[in-house]
């Protein structure tokens, strides 16, 4: 008997099972849902309130507010990359784009598409320090971080958003709901889907998982870092732009400190949602997930009166508890 | 004459200056020999509530054409970068210190390093009193700004009128416990409640904390506590993203008939008097108390008097569909501003003494 | 056609090659020897445009080349199976093997199916078994070494550069792989290949071209007028006839005191999923070799012992005396070493300098230095373990990373031998290591079984198994199906029981 | 000849040198200690009194409130752990000592032990939970980050600090200088050299910076990672719990929102002073040079008049080519 027959039959005709994957990519998420769902049952069942139009709609906008941008982060932390400068595009491209239509007339659309086009600058900006210097964009952003919220100061004077033309179909149209949802929420989902969809399914998205899984094989592979760098980046400005843009479209107005503390509430939402800050690989969907969680979890807190003092705590018990279960869930499916 | 404590002020790199202007005293009299002065001024945050007090102080400098102000201000109030800037500031020798000293305990030793180096302890507190609160060991004797206590009290009172709301209205008031532990926020809330409980017994007062910085986070908040309390009759929050979520939620019709007390609005408040939304306000004109400040320390500075000790009274004032368009022009424009206010300020300058009032004043009590 | 002419590298004050010359043609096998150290990873990888030369020039088909890259270079059909895995662990067997060149559906959608279908020719070529949806980082060594070999192949290269492609590989994977480099041979490949097995090369290759100390010593030999003596005096130079002397009887006659109780004892021992009832006594002195193929349960047994792994059933006595160990740090201070075959990721602390990779067990899970490190006792430590294994390093405070494979390979032993342990678990401690080392090695490993330790091993090497075990345990999906004694251990013999579970 | 006769070629001789470790470590501060001396004489060259006393002393006071909690960031960062609960844990303890000495009117002293007890406390709870759910350090602060900045609320009921006993020797000793040097700027100095040696010289610097190079080789080498981490995460506990009590020895008060941002600041000046995210190595006094050039930015502001709205702007461009010099430095150090 020859030493490959062996092999051979072990082999097997190696089926065309993504079962494996799927139930990986499944099982990713399935931490963070669990705890969702528990969280709105918790509050949901003790206070039927809780499930009133308003209130799901406000908190589908905070959350569509902060996922948006953790969508970007996602791509991120996949390059075990972190970006702190995203508070402060968020800033600038809400003040950007209300100063447009406030103080200097411009038509509404066109004022929001030159605030899109400054986030993807100041992502860009973040892209080519980073690689320029050859540093983690934690680094740049460090700068950048205070460098942007610097321009919502300058930007603003200090001053709260001027006047603005509230009655444009711009601020009716994205500020408002479709279907029952806030527009906002459709455009989390649907940009959610067509980032899982580049993450899982696209040579971005694997040059970026890739990058993230081993850096040294990846410049080895020829892939080019820097560059996957820089567009992940300027994703994450546009997002954090585009998230800037439909709040001042349902805001209608904002005061300088907007945005101030974001930075932190998104790489929140990314890592409950269950992206690891080991690289190689990131759960759009469940960056969504995250910022649902944490947005309910501030509507809990209104709904069991809990003393505002202790407001805090309960959240750090509840973010402790969400975060533990899913640690726990995840090494268990790693065992079996 | 001098400051009533100019004597004994001892050997500091300030002091020559101090000597020069008390030496100078008699000549600073007309407007052509105006002296010279340095003053320096610190701000703990920058918000369109200080802001406008900044623009206030630079339009009694540009109106004098002799002060020259070293102005600074840190982006958050932590204690620490502002401290540090004051005290990197105090090294010039100003012959004026204009401080609000938000987070108080980071300031209580620079304060006592002012009080030796800047000649005559010419240092105002303005919009943050606290560095002259009672009890402080602090050597702050002047604060210029409206009591927060007393503007809260206005504010619900001039809600509660227009909304003719009385003590047999039944329902729960919102009130936001928005950055707790911050005092000027928390004597707004506490006055708030004070007229609560006086006018509307049968109210019952549902407290929460919202987010002072993250306006989706804050609306988020007020949009569960609208939902939590569908009897709500009248809502009331200290920060500016309380004003933000409230406006909101009037002009997307989803806090009913809430009647709303608006402290300070900004520029989305005031358009939601102008629309109707929201029946009025109450504004603590921020703007006077930079003025009055930089007059005040100027003409100590120059030997002209100090300014008198205790609380010098800024006022608060009513905004309502009368007055509605003359503030949000003020809000276009610094020179609108100073249109609106200066009269304002220059009446209190009028009449100094009748505007001063013990410090404990100033405090809810 | 390709050539390299006149290639120097330095790296800092290290002169890893100094002035060679190769070629390599279509349809040729053309390997390439040295010692380790000696610049052959050095040479291939500038071959392959992984590094860039400090001097000397790349010709491919007699036009002047510089690549950018390692994938510019498989663009242009040099393609590189480099000795150190570069894998992607998060990513899965087929994004490793497509990365850069998945098949698009639509323009923008990767092709899952279409990578399935495009890798079947080279899963049927290299008998892959496993999963290559699972993410590489699961799979074993020898796996990732298959997942790096397809992933060459599946660039149909016309030339193919394979730098120690079977160091972890099961002698069936060797074979078929050798079967496929004959099969690309005639498809006119012109083949680089890297080895320590010297009888693979000569198995195979057409030419070969030896290094030393970064220098061609034989240029482009024909295989027939070369012997297997010969290619290893040109690799060691002088250094050879030391090498045979002290090595050429591979098995001094040892006693071993089997009246003595055992000293490691394991008495019906099964691991959940793994092993079924495994019962084993070693004795002091004694090298007892446990064979089996990747997945029957020879490494679930090292692991046990080493305290990463929990027994389901049975008993475990260390040489010491204490039972089965519940973690690592137990394990070693019951005098428990393992030598992993994996020293990238297990093994070594690649940035860190080799005194301190000797050092870290000594010094922190057993405490021997005091709470205090110092540099003195560490450098020391680093020269014993160069001067008796030969480590070739610039200084101990280079980092380990910067060693040549087999050098780092040395290093990981010593770290381990440092510890002076009572029961030593070696997989693969011999990998990648050139012949004159392995010898040394082998005659440690003897060495210190003398001084009373428990040495059990394990290797995909069956050939170095049978040299140096007393005895040998085989292993088949997770039964122990019988033991071959001293006299009964062959290569072949060994071959045929870990793939049947039969002993002849 | 021997078999070595090859190697030892190569080898060159090989003299007992640490030279190679020794100058990487140089380096490794140069450019953040370049970085400090270049704003430093920009800054003191056009305006001297930046010179004077009371100046250097506010920015050495501002800077060790930072760097003494950085020191224990860098032992996480060398693990490749981030740490976000520190503001939480020095403003609890600020307040914890507090409220004991004012309304409790327990000895100062006492209550500055007790509060650096909560510090290892709250800092030994996130390496349990972190240890427990097999989680990063980042995941479990997210949530104790919030726990412990409700703690506060808590402990202060929303008031500020009571009144103190400010006569007591604890106030004038750790609150005043002493020769000629704020008392907290001798803390830093005196515990940055002592965790510089126990970084660089100490078994437990070796465990720290072996999981941060290789966590799965350094678990195969016995190395108890789950204990190390513990005990990093206790003594970066107490290094905030110091830094909290010291504040309140020269602040003598306090308001709730005390430490708020401060864990920013900190990683900030971990990373500005050369401490890289990849683990493996830690500067720890690149922490302090990290947090004194932040502190000479603040200086700097006020010395060349910036515009306050310009502030942020200029802090930031100022950070960035600090690390981007830096950055470069290094890379010209790692190739030559
Ligand atoms: N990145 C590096 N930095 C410094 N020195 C290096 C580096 N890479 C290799 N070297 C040195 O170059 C020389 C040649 O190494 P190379 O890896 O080419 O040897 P090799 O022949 O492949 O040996 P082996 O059989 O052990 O794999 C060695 O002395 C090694 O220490
Ligand atoms: N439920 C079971 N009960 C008993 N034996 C099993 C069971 N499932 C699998 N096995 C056997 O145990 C082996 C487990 O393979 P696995 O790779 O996990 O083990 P291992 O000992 O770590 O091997 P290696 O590291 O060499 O691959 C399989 O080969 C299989 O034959
Ligand atoms: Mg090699
Ligand atoms: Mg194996």
């Amino acid at each position: 008997m020859s030493p490959t027959a062996d092999a051979a039959k072990v082999a097997a005709p190696s089926a065309p099972q993504d079962g494996r994957w799927r139930r990986s990519v499944r099982l990713q998420e399935l931490g963070p849902l669990l705890g969702l769902v528990a969280i709105v049952l918790v509050i949901g069942v003790t206070h039927s309130r809780f499930f009133s139009d308003t209130v799901i709609m406000s908190n589908v906008r905070t959350a569509s507010v902060v996922a948006i941008i953790a969508f970007g982060i996602v791509f991120l932390l996949a390059m075990t990359e972190i970006d702190l400068s995203v508070g402060g595009i968020y800033g600038v491209c809400f003040y950007l784009a209300a100063k447009l239509m406030g103080d200097s007339s411009v038509d509404p659309y066109l004022a929001a598409v030159i605030a899109l086009a400054a986030g993807v600058a100041m992502g860009a900006f973040n892209g080519v320090a980073a690689n320029a210097f050859r540093v983690p964009v934690i680094i740049v952003t460090l700068g950048t971080f205070s460098l942007y919220r610097g321009l919502v100061s300058v930007i603003s004077g200090g001053e709260a958003t001027p006047t603005l033309p509230v009655d444009s179909s711009f601020f009716t149209t994205f500020g408002g709901d479709w279907l029952g949802i806030p527009v906002i929420g459709w455009f989390a989902v649907v940009i959610g889907a067509v980032l899982t969809f580049v993450m899982q399914k696209t040579r971005f998205g694997v040059m970026v998982r890739a990058v993230g899984s081993n850096r040294e094989a990846a410049r080895f592979s020829g892939i080019p870092s820097g560059r996957v760098r820089l567009y992940a980046l300027m994703l994450t400005g546009l997002l954090a732009a585009l998230s800037g843009v439909l709040s001042l479209a349902y805001f209608e107005a904002g005061d300088p400190s907007i945005g101030r503390g974001l930075e932190l509430n998104v790489i929140a939402a990314a890592i409950i949602g269950g992206t690891s800050l080991s690289g190689g690989t990131g759960s759009v969907p469940g960056a969504l997930i995250g910022a649902l969680i944490v947005a309910a979890i501030t509507s809990g807190l209104v709904f069991f009166k809990v003393d505002p003092l202790w407001g805090d705590v309960v959240t750090g018990i509840v973010i402790l508890v969400a975060v533990g279960i899913a640690g726990l869930l995840r090494r268990q499916a790693a065992r079996t | 004459g001098c400051g009533s404590s100019g004597g004994d002020s001892t050997a500091t790199s300030g002091t020559s200056a101090a000597s020069t202007s008390a030496a100078g005293t008699s000549a600073a009299t007309t407007e052509a020999a105006k002296k010279d002065v340095n003053l320096a001024m610190v701000m703990s945050f920058q918000i369109p509530y200080f802001i406008a007090a900044q623009h206030g102080a630079e339009k009694a400098v540009a109106d004098d054409g002799a002060i020259k102000l070293a102005l600074q201000a840190a982006e958050a109030p932590t204690g620490v970068k502002e401290v540090q800037m004051a005290e990197n500031l105090l090294v010039d020798g100003p012959q004026g210190f204009a401080v609000n000293p938000c987070v108080l305990p980071a300031w209580s030793k620079v304060l006592k390093r002012m009080e030796t180096e800047v000649p005559d302890n010419n240092v105002i507190a303005f919009s943050c009193k606290q560095a002259a609160a009672p009890g402080q060991t602090s050597p702050v004797r002047t604060f210029v700004g409206a009591s927060d206590a007393k503007s809260g009290e206005e504010a619900i009172t001039l809600a509660i009128d227009k909304a003719k709301l009385d003590a047999s209205t039944k329902g729960t008031a919102l009130v936001s416990e928005c950055a707790k532990g911050t005092p000027i926020l928390d004597e707004r809330v506490a006055g708030a409640e004070k007229v609560l409980k006086q006018r509307l017994p049968n109210v019952k007062i549902v407290n929460f904390t919202t987010d002072p910085a993250d306006a989706s986070k804050n609306l988020s908040t007020w949009s569960s506590v609208v939902q939590d309390n569908p009897d709500a009759v009248i809502a009331f929050g200290p920060c500016d993203s309380d004003t933000g979520s409230i406006v909101t939620l009037k002009n997307k019709g989803s806090a009913g008939d809430v009647a709303v007390a608006l402290l300070d609005p900004t520029e989305a408040g005031l358009q939601a008097i102008k629309s109707g939304k929201v029946t009025g306000g109450v504004s603590t004109a921020p703007w006077i108390a930079g003025f009055v400040t930089i007059d005040l320390l100027a003409k100590a500075a120059r030997g002209e008097g100090a300014a008198p000790e205790g609380w010098i009274d800024t006022g608060t004032y009513p905004v309502t569909e009368q007055n509605i368009d003359e503030y949000l022009q003020a809000a276009g424009s610094p020179d609108a501003q100073s249109a609106l206010f200066q009269p304002m300020a220059e009446k209190i300058l009028g009449d100094l003494q009748g505007n001063t009032h013990p410090l404990d004043d100033s405090f809810p009590n | 056609m390709y050539s390299a002419r006149d290639i120097t590298k330095r790296y800092g004050g290290v002169q890893a090659l100094a002035g060679a010359t190769f070629e390599v043609d279509p349809g040729e096998v053309h390997a390439l020897l040295g010692a380790n150290g000696a610049g052959k990873s050095t040479l291939v990888k500038i071959l392959a445009g992984g590094e860039r030369p400090t001097s000397g020039t790349l010709r491919l088909d007699g036009a002047p080349t510089a690549f950018k890259s390692v994938e510019d270079a498989a663009r242009r059909g040099v393609a590189l199976v480099s000795q150190e895995l570069n894998l992607f662990p998060a990513l899965d067997g087929l994004h490793n093997l497509f990365l850069m060149r998945e098949p698009v559906s639509g323009h923008v959608a990767i092709s899952r199916r279409g990578m399935r279908e495009r890798a079947q020719r080279v899963v049927r070529q290299l008998g892959l078994a496993f999963d290559l949806e699972r993410p590489v980082g699961e799979l074993a060594l020898g796996e990732q070494q298959l997942v790096e070999i397809a992933r060459a192949l599946l660039g149909d290269p016309r030339i193919l550069i394979l730098d120690e492609p079977t160091s972890a590989l099961s002698a069936d994977e060797t074979a078929r792989l050798l079967g496929v480099i004959r099969s690309l041979r005639e498809h006119g490949v012109g083949i680089v290949f890297v080895s320590h097995f010297l009888e693979d090369v000569f198995e195979v290759a057409d030419a070969v071209t030896i290094l030393r100390g970064g220098r061609v010593v034989v240029a482009r030999r024909p295989v027939g007028e070369l012997t297997v003596a010969a290619a290893v005096d040109g690799m060691l130079g002088e250094a050879a006839a030391a090498v045979r002397s002290g090595a050429s009887p591979p098995q001094v006659e040892r006693t071993i005191d089997r009246r003595d109780e055992a000293a490691l004892r394991l008495a019906d021992v099964s691991i959940r999923r793994k092993v079924r009832g495994v019962t084993l006594d070693a004795h002091p002195g004694e090298i007892v070799g446990l064979a089996g193929l990747e997945g029957s349960g020879v490494q679930a047994i090292l692991r046990m012992l080493f305290g990463v792994e929990r027994p389901m059933g049975g008993r475990v006595v260390l040489p010491g005396g204490g039972p089965c160990p519940r973690g690592i740090a137990e394990a070693i201070r019951a005098g428990v070493a393992f030598v992993p075959a994996d020293r990238k990721q297990t093994g070594l602390h690649l940035e860190k300098p080799i005194a301190e990779n000797i050092s870290l067990v000594s010094s922190c899970a057993l405490r021997r230095d005091g709470l205090v490190i110092r540099n003195g006792p560490m450098a020391q430590r680093a020269e014993t373990w160069r001067d008796r294994l030969r480590v070739a390093m610039a200084s101990p405070w280079a980092p380990v990373g910067a060693l040549s494979g087999g050098n780092q390979q040395k290093v990981l032993f010593a770290k381990w031998l440092e510890t002076g342990p009572s029961l030593m678990l070696l997989d693969d401690p011999t990998r990648g290591v050139d012949v004159g080392a392995k010898a040394e090695m082998q005659g440690v490993i003897r060495s210190i079984a003398e001084g009373g330790t428990v040495v059990l091993y394990t290797s995909s090497d069956l050939q170095e198994m049978a040299a140096l075990c007393d005895r040998v345990l085989v292993f088949y999906q997770g039964d122990v199906m019988g033991e071959l004694g001293r006299d009964e251990l062959s290569e072949h013999g060994l071959l045929q029981a870990v793939t049947t579970g039969e002993l002849v």
